[in-house]
């Protein structure tokens, strides 16, 4: 039940973009085409529930024996910047045509606010299952970034198809691009605030 | 202390990892973009308007670094003063291109060119040029729903309600050439802007034979052929029933202006000989007033 | 002169929010009140001209390859101590910013400057570099917050103009800080004459 | 008419072998409509280097322009081998290892065993190269003048 | 009895065929006649005759320049009095010729037989009828003026299965191929079976319900004339439900065979070829009497109109002759268009002259023809659902006001049929098919300059 | 539009017939509003041809007006006419450029905004009869069911029953209470071709659907079809709202998914969300999903795959 | 400057030495002044919540804390609790005096909404019920509960978790008096 709970506030009632406010920018940047939007959600499945892996042993293992939480950020940032880049490197001698279709297909995501600041929220974050507030273990800890990098994706494609609406629109100039892509975004911002209370 | 021991032993042990990481990706990975193509991109004008060809600044940049000289490219927004930052920046050589402004080459106003036809489809010039010659008798000029106007990035073209011809504020004007592919008819022509702005054309296009030509438009070009003969500077040629003034060749000398027997032939900009008695008024044709033709529009804007 | 111009440039012509759209996240999610957005720009800026200066001092010693990963440190290693430093001294404030302060890591703008301007340029010029696109953000979250707070509660830095009952909540919600971000940058390009 | 979706960019000739043309071009961030460009983190612009087997119809020079072109589909599918099925990998084993019925692991060996587990994946994608690298073909056009 | 149509969109406009009555009489010759080199799609033909020559009634003056050209006639006596640019229509420049017809009347050009009477026996020979039907310059009479020779030639490899012969005129007002299979069925029946002939296939005659005249005339005819001869045993008569564009080629061919010809295909694809009526009746006049097409059934009519015509008209006759003989230009503003209401062009010059397609002459009123102003699109989607090509309309305007051509080539305006069934439905007033043309053109153009692979 | 106007006049005079001045007042400062900020911002800050003609507007006004609590203070109908055309249709260029129902987002923005406000039903005085007063009864449900009380329970306890929704005696938004009014209006535009039935026909389908299930399952928590088809807004959603063109997938079997997905979300947040209705929420929501739809299910074109 | 191995390595690992370096410090000597700001803040929390004193607090166990005044006397009790609300949880620091009465509350965090659930800190009406209410064991429940409390408009639920919270305040307390009347018995 917990991990369905975990899905539905990270997806719905919590979603990355559209009420915790993280990796904005990529959203705003890569969300005009569909397929890309698609491509990258993909990608930052696979960053962010890796790179919150990674550093929740990082910090349950290392850090918080040592006493050093406060360099989660230090260390944090140069663990994911080395996940990336080592997947890239991997990818690169294992099978050559797949990483440059890749390359062909998506710009490269190191770190943005939303892998760093999934990796620092899950070390912190309490969950509420039935009325007591709970750390999270490995496996909710996965769950939740998986399902947060689900949100991300699920409103960048919502997003980037509403885009695509909008390129076409007859838009008043001074409004044309970023401007009513945010107000997009904040009116579906307030439509997903119906979700509110689901878990 | 031992927390600052430890604080040096995690973060070194975590650098060394990912300094020898990054070594092995930079010997694959090399070469990055030329420097160069930002410091370009911060001499251009920044409208990315494209009107140099390609797709915006930043590829005209790029273009620039690339490029062997500079002759091919050309921002007609910057101009010559920035082709000639660009070519310092690069080393290169910038061509000497003279300023060049949009001009209309057509007079045929709402009164002196009736309407044979009424259209009531969609007022877009190209639609209309796609159905027909136009809703008058001319089947060259002016078809005034202005695409030339809405393809101005630069607010320089605007419609005249009055005599329903595109005006180009020369002030605007940054010569992109986009008016130019915009307009079905082809009535748009970039010309030099020549000294102080005075240029001498022949506006109107119209290839009929002057009986016919003057039928749908008392304004147009008859292809008579008096300013050719007038014009000592051999600048004047008539071919298919037009005149064209190349303007590498005229010295501005107006004699045929006032040669031409339907005033088709237009000088811009230069100084008012005389206080004219009667004051123009901006409902007067071009063709009686072609000295003044862009003033007394700017005075009825204002 | 050149000084001025520095930090000019920061504020209008390179606005980092309104102009150059880097730094989202804190902008939207830290606006909810004028003060909380003005806290969050200085934190901002003091990461900035700290990490433009030890990163245009270092520049030359550090080669092309590492150039990111040296970078990244070093700005880390600012936030990590304003971080310690804001716990230790104003912990309301760093409690209220919460996860942002340690996401001023991979803010776009303070490792773009970096990139851009310090690993080019003076210790000084990058420390006036640092202030001026500061003061900008700072200005432009300050501004956000200022008319999230006044929309939404009917204050300004907590001064009550009108009753926070006729509030429109929303906009001190996540929808706000979307619409007004938007709503502020066409003001901003009408006022820079950009549209 | 078959006109199927189709993700393409310029890029360089940078080598040309009897097998392979080789092509360098600049990603620049995907984010076109971003202002911010080269100054964002999320996609740094990046050299990205492709080989194409040679085609001996078209002849092209080193340093000519060209458009690489490659399918959508093609991309969404990588973005798949790559990243997404690896993901999942490593959600069964990392759910397997800590539901064991017999074996009850620290999280730090659950976790580093899931870890393991991509590599293994990696490693299978690596046997595949072969088949991998005939799927994942691109081609070559030229510029229009 | 079942009733044959399309599937997908389709629109049902008021039919107001006020002249199908008008029984067809040849119209008085004009004094003087320009007749185009271009009256065919594809490359205009060069003329070959020079001021001052003496032409005869169906002498040649044009000949082919191209494989996809053809043979222009003179459809008058008289003598050329200029070879050069004349304004079309549109007020657009193609070469004519010019002739002062001979106040003496026709004299035909050798071997033309000129007696009205009917002759059912054809040469079955191939060739022979292509030749007879290349020389006397048969171009499709359906509107899109495509030479007949060609089309009658499939591309090795494909098999006609199907000869439709298009009686739909689903066009409102237009009723001359209406009066054709009324009076003169027989003939229209034979140069159906020529065609039939020539491509070896069998024939169906498709004819929208509400012409029971014209479907009544034609089986009467098609059974007196397959009793007599076998040449006419495979020829059906089709009745189809009422829907514009039923005539449309592609509709016409899913209506008949329940197929359809994939975009960019051309109809031989799924073995169906399709023949316009009025072609069949010029086939079986070239065929049996030599004579070349040198006039045409033209249809005068609107409310406004003082008369309701269907006049046998001399190709390259002014508009205004044509009109005048109507009873004069009416008064106010008029719009002249040549053709029916949704595909035909507005006549702005009436000096121009008819061509071998023209099919009528309409009058509407300014009130007919005033478009209300656009308003926004509301995304309501009637062009969508009348879209007979099933294109989506109005995603299209959005796609060519954004110049995404890559995007308007996906969404397939290349197969847009012009036919004005969105225009026709649109609540808001939109012009769609203005830019659609438009943006159907740009594509067209882009497609056209790829290299063949 | 026109058509929408007409069809909108009986759930408009039941309202105001039971809600009185009040009402009226409501509807005319909505209709002002609306209107007026149109103009003003069409032709002056847009500087493009007024397109109050069209009644876009109107309409956006008559169903925000019908979305309010009747006792509502008049200002918030004023905010809701800046959100609903300022924001939610002038800012992506007017009428048929807008993603998101302009009338729904105000409302929701209020809902959100003002949430005191926009939950107090007591119901002001109406001219032949005093409409129900009081929670309406989706919100007894809501607050019954957090205090451990049973539907049964609840709804024992007030006077309600599906029958009488229809005929206005149930408290609720002014569009709300009328299920006849509005049910006469879907006639009209069904008749006059306006609209297509699939949207709001799948609405129902799925709404009545999935709360058969859910009451099935345990009849003490989850209220039953009829009373969720009748009461709240699903009926003025479903046939005013969810149906605007330009909002809502072009293609029937899009627009069956797109009520579809509407029915359900309603139902996931009446039965476990915050808000006691999700109608509003629903239809928003699904707003943003059409674009995706209509890609999804396009016109088959001819002689293509 | 030439990106060679041993450089590459050499300078990373210099700036990372650097700078852990220096952030060690940092941390060493912002350590004290930060948990003496986290003490500041419990100390501020459990004095507002108690009736003034010139004595000492002490940590009775994990979160609750007795006042103790100069003489020895208790003064009261503050007890950390937290409950559920809208956003997360709601901590309250409950102040209740050794005859059981709550002599106040105090919220040390909470993430409700702002302008809703966020006026528990600010709504006097509602917080100002708490004070110097003696419940004589009972329950604390809003009135929507059957109880006599007002909530908060429009957020019933943030009242009910705030109610809660003091509840299990409470309870703990009787649970502590009950403790000391046993061992004193
Ligand atoms: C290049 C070209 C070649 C064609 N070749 C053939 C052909 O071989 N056989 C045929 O039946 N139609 C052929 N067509 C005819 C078209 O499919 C179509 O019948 C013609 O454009 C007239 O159609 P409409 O009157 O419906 O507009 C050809 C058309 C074009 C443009
Ligand atoms: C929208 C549309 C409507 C048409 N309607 C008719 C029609 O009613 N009758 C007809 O004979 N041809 C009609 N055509 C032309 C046919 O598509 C086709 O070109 C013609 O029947 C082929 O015969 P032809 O080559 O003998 O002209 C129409 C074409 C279009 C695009
Ligand atoms: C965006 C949003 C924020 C909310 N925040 C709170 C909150 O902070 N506290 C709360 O009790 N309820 C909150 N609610 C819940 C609603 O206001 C809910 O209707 C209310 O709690 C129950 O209604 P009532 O208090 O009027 O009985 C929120 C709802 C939404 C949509
Ligand atoms: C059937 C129909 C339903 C409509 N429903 C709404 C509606 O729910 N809300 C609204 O603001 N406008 C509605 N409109 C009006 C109009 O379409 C709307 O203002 C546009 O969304 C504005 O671009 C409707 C129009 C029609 C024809
Ligand atoms: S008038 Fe023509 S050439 Fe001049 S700026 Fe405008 S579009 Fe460019
Ligand atoms: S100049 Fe050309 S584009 Fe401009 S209004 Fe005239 S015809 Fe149209
Ligand atoms: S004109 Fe073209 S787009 Fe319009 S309905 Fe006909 S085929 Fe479709
Ligand atoms: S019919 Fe008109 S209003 Fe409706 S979708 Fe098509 S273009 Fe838009
Ligand atoms: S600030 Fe750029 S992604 Fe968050």
């Amino acid at each position: 039940m917990e991990y369905v709970i975990i899905f539905i506030s990270a997806i719905f009632v919590n979603n990355i973009l559209l009420s915790q406010f993280l990796g904005i920018c990529p959203f705003l940047g890569v969300s005009s085409k569909k397929s890309t939007a698609i491509g990258m959600s993909g990608a930052v499945c696979f960053v962010i529930t890796l790179a919150t892996v990674v550093t929740f042993l990082l910090n349950n293992y290392v850090l918080a024996p040592l006493k050093l939480e406060f360099l989660q950020t230090i260390s944090f940032i140069l663990v994911i910047a080395a996940l990336v880049q080592s997947v890239e490197i991997i990818l690169k001698k294992i099978a050559p045509s797949l990483y440059q279709a890749l390359g062909i297909f998506l710009p490269l995501i190191t770190t943005n606010c939303a892998v760093l600041g999934v990796a620092l929220t899950v070390v912190t974050k309490q969950f509420d299952f039935s009325g007591t507030m709970q750390s999270l273990n490995l496996l909710e800890a996965t769950v939740y970034a998986f399902a947060t990098s689900l949100g991300y994706g699920l409103a960048m494609i919502i997003f980037s198809s509403l885009r695509e609406h909008l390129a076409l629109a007859n838009v008043p100039k001074a409004f044309k691009g970023i401007p009513i892509a945010l107000i997009t975004a904040g009116i579906l911002a307030l439509a997903f605030m119906g979700f509110s209370g689901l878990v | 202390m031992s927390v600052i021991v430890w604080t040096i032993i995690v973060i070194a042990s975590l650098a060394v990892i990912l300094a020898a990481m990054l070594f092995f990706i930079s010997k694959k990975f090399k070469v990055e973009e030329d420097p160069r193509i930002d410091v370009v991109e911060k001499l251009m004008p920044g409208a990315n308007c494209g009107g140099c060809g390609f797709a915006g600044c930043h590829a005209f940049a790029e273009a620039a670094v690339r490029a062997e000289d500079l002759e091919s490219i050309f921002c007609p927004v910057g101009g010559v003063a920035t082709m000639k930052n660009v070519a310092e920046a690069l080393g290169k050589k910038a061509v000497e291109k003279a300023p060049q402004v949009a001009v209309v080459r057509c007079n045929g106003c709402k009164e002196v060119r009736e309407k044979t036809t009424i259209y009531g489809g969609t007022a877009k010039c190209s639609v209309i040029a796609a159905l027909y010659a136009g809703d008058t008798g001319c089947g060259y000029g002016c078809l005034g729903c202005g695409d030339c106007v809405g393809a101005c990035e630069f607010g320089a073209l605007s419609m005249n309600a009055q005599t329903g011809l595109p005006e180009v504020d020369e002030a605007k004007c940054t010569s992109c050439g986009k008016c130019v592919k915009a307009c079905p008819k082809g009535v748009i022509e970039l010309r030099n802007k020549g000294p102080r702005s005075m240029r001498v054309f022949v506006s109107c296009i119209n290839r009929d034979k002057g009986a016919v030509a003057r039928k749908a438009c008392k304004n147009a070009c008859i292809g008579c052929g008096k300013c050719a003969k007038v014009c000592t500077h051999d600048a004047i040629t008539v071919e298919n029933n037009v005149a064209y003034i190349d303007f590498s060749k005229c010295k501005l000398c107006k004699k045929c202006v006032s040669e031409c027997p339907t005033g088709a032939i237009h000088a811009l900009n230069f100084p008012a000989p005389k206080p004219v008695a009667t004051a123009p008024t901006p409902a007067a044709s071009p063709a009686s007033k072609p000295e003044t033709e862009t003033k007394p529009v700017e005075e009825a804007k204002q | 002169m050149k000084k001025i111009k520095l930090i000019l440039n920061g504020i209008i012509k390179e606005n980092p929010t309104f102009v150059l759209l880097l730094g989202m996240c804190p902008t939207l999610a830290t606006t909810t009140s004028a003060i909380n957005g003005m806290s969050m720009g200085l934190a901002t800026m003091a990461v900035l001209i700290l990490s433009n200066m030890a990163i245009s001092a270092c520049a030359r010693i550090i080669p092309d390859k590492v150039r990111i990963p040296c970078y990244i440190v070093l700005i880390a290693t600012f936030v990590t101590i304003l971080q310690l430093l804001m716990q230790a001294f104003v912990p309301d404030i760093y409690e209220k910013l919460g996860l942002f302060i340690p996401l001023i890591v991979v803010n776009c703008i303070v490792l773009g400057r970096a990139e851009a301007f310090a690993s080019k340029n003076s210790i000084l010029d990058s420390a006036f570099d640092g202030l001026g696109i500061g003061l900008g953000f700072t200005i432009a979250l300050t501004l956000l917050g200022i008319v999230r707070e006044f929309l939404g509660a009917g204050s300004i830095f907590g001064y009550q103009i009108f009753p926070a009952d006729y509030g429109c909540i929303a906009f001190i919600l996540a929808p706000g800080a979307f619409i007004v971000l938007g709503y502020l940058i066409v003001i901003f390009k009408k006022l820079t004459k950009q549209a | 008419m078959k006109s199927k979706k189709t993700v393409s960019h310029v890029a360089k000739v940078v080598e040309i072998t009897p097998e392979l043309t080789t092509v360098v071009f600049i990603q620049h961030s995907a984010c076109s409509e971003c202002k911010a460009q080269s100054l964002c983190s999320v996609a740094e612009d990046k050299e990205k280097i492709i080989s194409i087997p040679s085609d001996p119809y078209n002849i092209y020079e080193v340093g000519e322009e060209v458009e690489v072109v490659m399918s959508q589909t093609m991309g969404t599918k990588a973005v798949w081998l790559c990243y997404l099925m690896p993901l999942l990998v490593f959600m069964v084993a990392l759910f397997t290892f800590s539901k064991l019925p017999f074996w009850h692991p620290s999280e730090l060996v659950v976790g580093l065993l899931s870890l393991a587990c991509i590599g293994v994946y990696y490693f299978i994608l690596f046997l595949l190269r072969e088949r991998l690298s005939k799927e994942f073909v691109f081609s070559l056009n030229k510029l229009p003048k | 009895m079942k009733k044959f149509t399309f599937k997908i969109g389709g629109v049902h406009p008021n039919d107001s065929k006020i002249s199908a009555e008008a029984a067809i009489e040849p119209l008085k010759i004009s004094p003087k006649i320009y007749i185009s080199m271009a009256q065919h799609l594809g490359a205009p033909a060069n003329p070959v005759v020079a001021v001052g020559d003496e032409v005869r009634t169906g002498q040649i003056i044009g000949e082919p320049s191209a494989f996809m050209s053809c043979y222009v006639h003179s459809s008058v006596t008289g003598k050329v009095v200029s070879v050069g640019p004349y304004k079309d229509i549109a007020g657009r420049e193609a070469i004519h010729v010019g002739i002062d017809v001979s106040p003496d009347g026709d004299v035909w050009a050798d071997g033309i037989i000129t007696d009205n009477s009917l002759d059912v026996k054809f040469p079955t020979d191939r060739q022979t009828l292509l030749d007879k039907i290349k020389a006397c310059g048969i171009v499709g009479l359906g509107g899109a003026t495509f030479p007949t020779h060609v089309k009658l030639c499939p591309p090795p490899g494909s098999v006609a299965e199907c000869l439709i012969i298009n009686g739909a005129e689903c066009e409102p007002y237009l009723t001359s191929d209406y009066r054709l299979m009324v009076e003169r069925p027989e003939e229209v029946l034979t140069g159906v079976a020529i065609i039939k002939c020539i491509l070896g296939c069998r024939a169906v005659v498709g004819i929208e319900e509400n012409k029971p005249k014209a479907i009544e005339s034609m089986k009467k005819a098609l059974e007196s004339l397959s009793e007599k001869n076998s040449e006419f045993n495979d020829i059906d008569i089709l009745t189809l439900k009422k829907k514009y564009p039923q005539g449309g080629e592609k509709q016409l061919i899913a209506a008949v065979l329940g197929r359809e010809v994939a975009s960019g295909a051309l109809p031989i694809s799924v073995g169906a070829v399709v023949q316009n009526v009025g072609t069949a009746l010029a086939v079986y006049e070239a065929v049996q009497k030599n004579k070349p097409l040198i006039d045409n059934t033209i249809t005068v009519t609107g409310q406004v109109s003082p008369s309701q015509k269907n006049y046998l008209t001399r190709v390259g006759t002014p508009y205004k002759d044509i009109i005048a003989a109507a009873g004069g230009l009416p008064d106010g503003n008029i719009k002249v268009i040549s053709g029916g209401p949704m595909m035909g062009r507005a006549v702005s010059n009436l000096d121009a002259t008819t061509l071998k397609g023209t099919g009528a002459v309409l009058m509407l009123s300014e009130e007919q023809t005033k478009r209300k102003p656009a308003q926004a699109c509301i995304s309501c989607g009637r062009c969508v659902d009348a879209c007979p090509m099933g294109l989506e309309p109005f995603y299209l305007l959005r796609l060519s006001r954004a110049g995404m051509m890559d995007a308007l080539e996906e969404n397939a305006v290349q197969d847009c049929i012009e036919c004005g069934c969105c225009l026709y439905s649109c609540p808001s007033s939109i012009a769609l098919l203005d830019e659609i043309r438009l943006a159907k053109a740009s594509v067209m153009k882009i497609i056209k300059s790829r290299p063949r692979k | 539009m026109a058509d929408v106007c007409i069809a909108l006049i009986p759930a408009v005079i039941v309202s105001v017939l039971f809600y009185g001045w009040h009402s009226l007042l409501i509807f005319a400062v909505s209709c002002l509003s609306c209107c007026g900020i149109e103009c003003v911002v069409t032709t002056y800050l847009l500087k493009k041809k007024s397109t109050c003609g069209d009644l876009s507007a109107l309409v956006t006004a008559i169903l925000l007006a019908l979305n309010l609590p009747p006792s509502c203070p008049w200002w918030i109908a004023i905010i809701g006419a800046v959100v609903a055309i300022g924001i939610g249709k002038l800012s992506f260029g007017g009428l048929g450029q807008n993603l998101f129902n302009p009338a729904i987002l105000a409302r929701v923005f209020l809902l959100v905004s003002f949430p005191v406000q926009m939950t107090n039903w007591t119901s002001p005085k109406g001219f032949i009869a005093d409409a129900f007063t009081g929670a309406t009864p989706l919100g007894m449900i809501n607050e019954g069911i957090m205090n451990g009380e049973s539907v049964s329970q609840i709804l024992s306890k007030s006077s309600f029953s599906p029958v009488l929704s229809l005929f206005a005696e149930v408290g609720g938004s002014a569009g709300e209470i009328a299920d006849v009014a509005l049910l006469i209006g879907f006639i009209y535009l069904l008749c006059r071709r306006v609209i297509k039935p699939y949207i709001t026909l799948s609405i129902w389908a799925s709404v009545a659907l999935f709360s058969f299930i859910f009451n099935m399952i345990n009849p003490d928590l989850y209220t039953g079809p009829l009373f969720n088809l009748l009461t709240g807004g699903v009926l003025l959603g479903s046939i005013f709202m969810a149906t605007d063109y330009v909002t809502s997938p072009m293609s029937n079997l899009g627009g069956v998914i797109f009520g579809l997905g509407i029915g359900i979300i309603t139902m996931l947040i009446r039965y476990f969300g915050a808000y006691p209705e999700g109608v509003s929420f629903a239809i928003l929501i699904m707003n943003a999903f059409v674009p995706l739809i209509n890609s999804a299910f396009k016109q088959r074109k001819y002689g293509r795959k | 400057m030439q990106s060679s191995f041993k450089n590459m390595v050499f300078s990373l690992g210099g700036i990372c030495l650097v700078c852990a370096a220096l952030l060690g410090v940092v941390y060493y000597y912002t350590a004290g002044p930060i948990a003496e700001a986290v003490k500041a803040k419990q100390d501020a929390a459990i004095s507002a919540v108690l009736p003034s004193f010139d004595g000492k607090i002490d940590e009775l166990e994990p979160n609750i804390y007795i006042g103790k005044a100069s003489d020895g006397s208790v003064v009261g009790y503050a007890i950390l609790s937290s409950a559920s609300g809208y956003g997360g949880a709601v901590t309250l620091m409950t102040g209740i005096t050794a005859d059981g009465t709550i002599y106040n509350v105090q919220v040390l965090s909470h993430s409700e909404t702002p302008g809703l659930g966020a006026k528990c800190t600010t709504d006097e009406g509602f917080y100002g019920q708490f004070r110097n209410l003696n419940s004589q064991g009972s329950i604390l429940r809003l009135k929507k509960d059957g109880g006599s409390l007002n909530a908060i408009s429009a957020a019933t639920i943030t009242s009910r978790a705030y109610t809660n919270a003091v509840n299990s305040a409470l309870e703990i307390f009787y649970g502590l008096i009950e403790e000391e009347n046993y061992e004193e018995d």
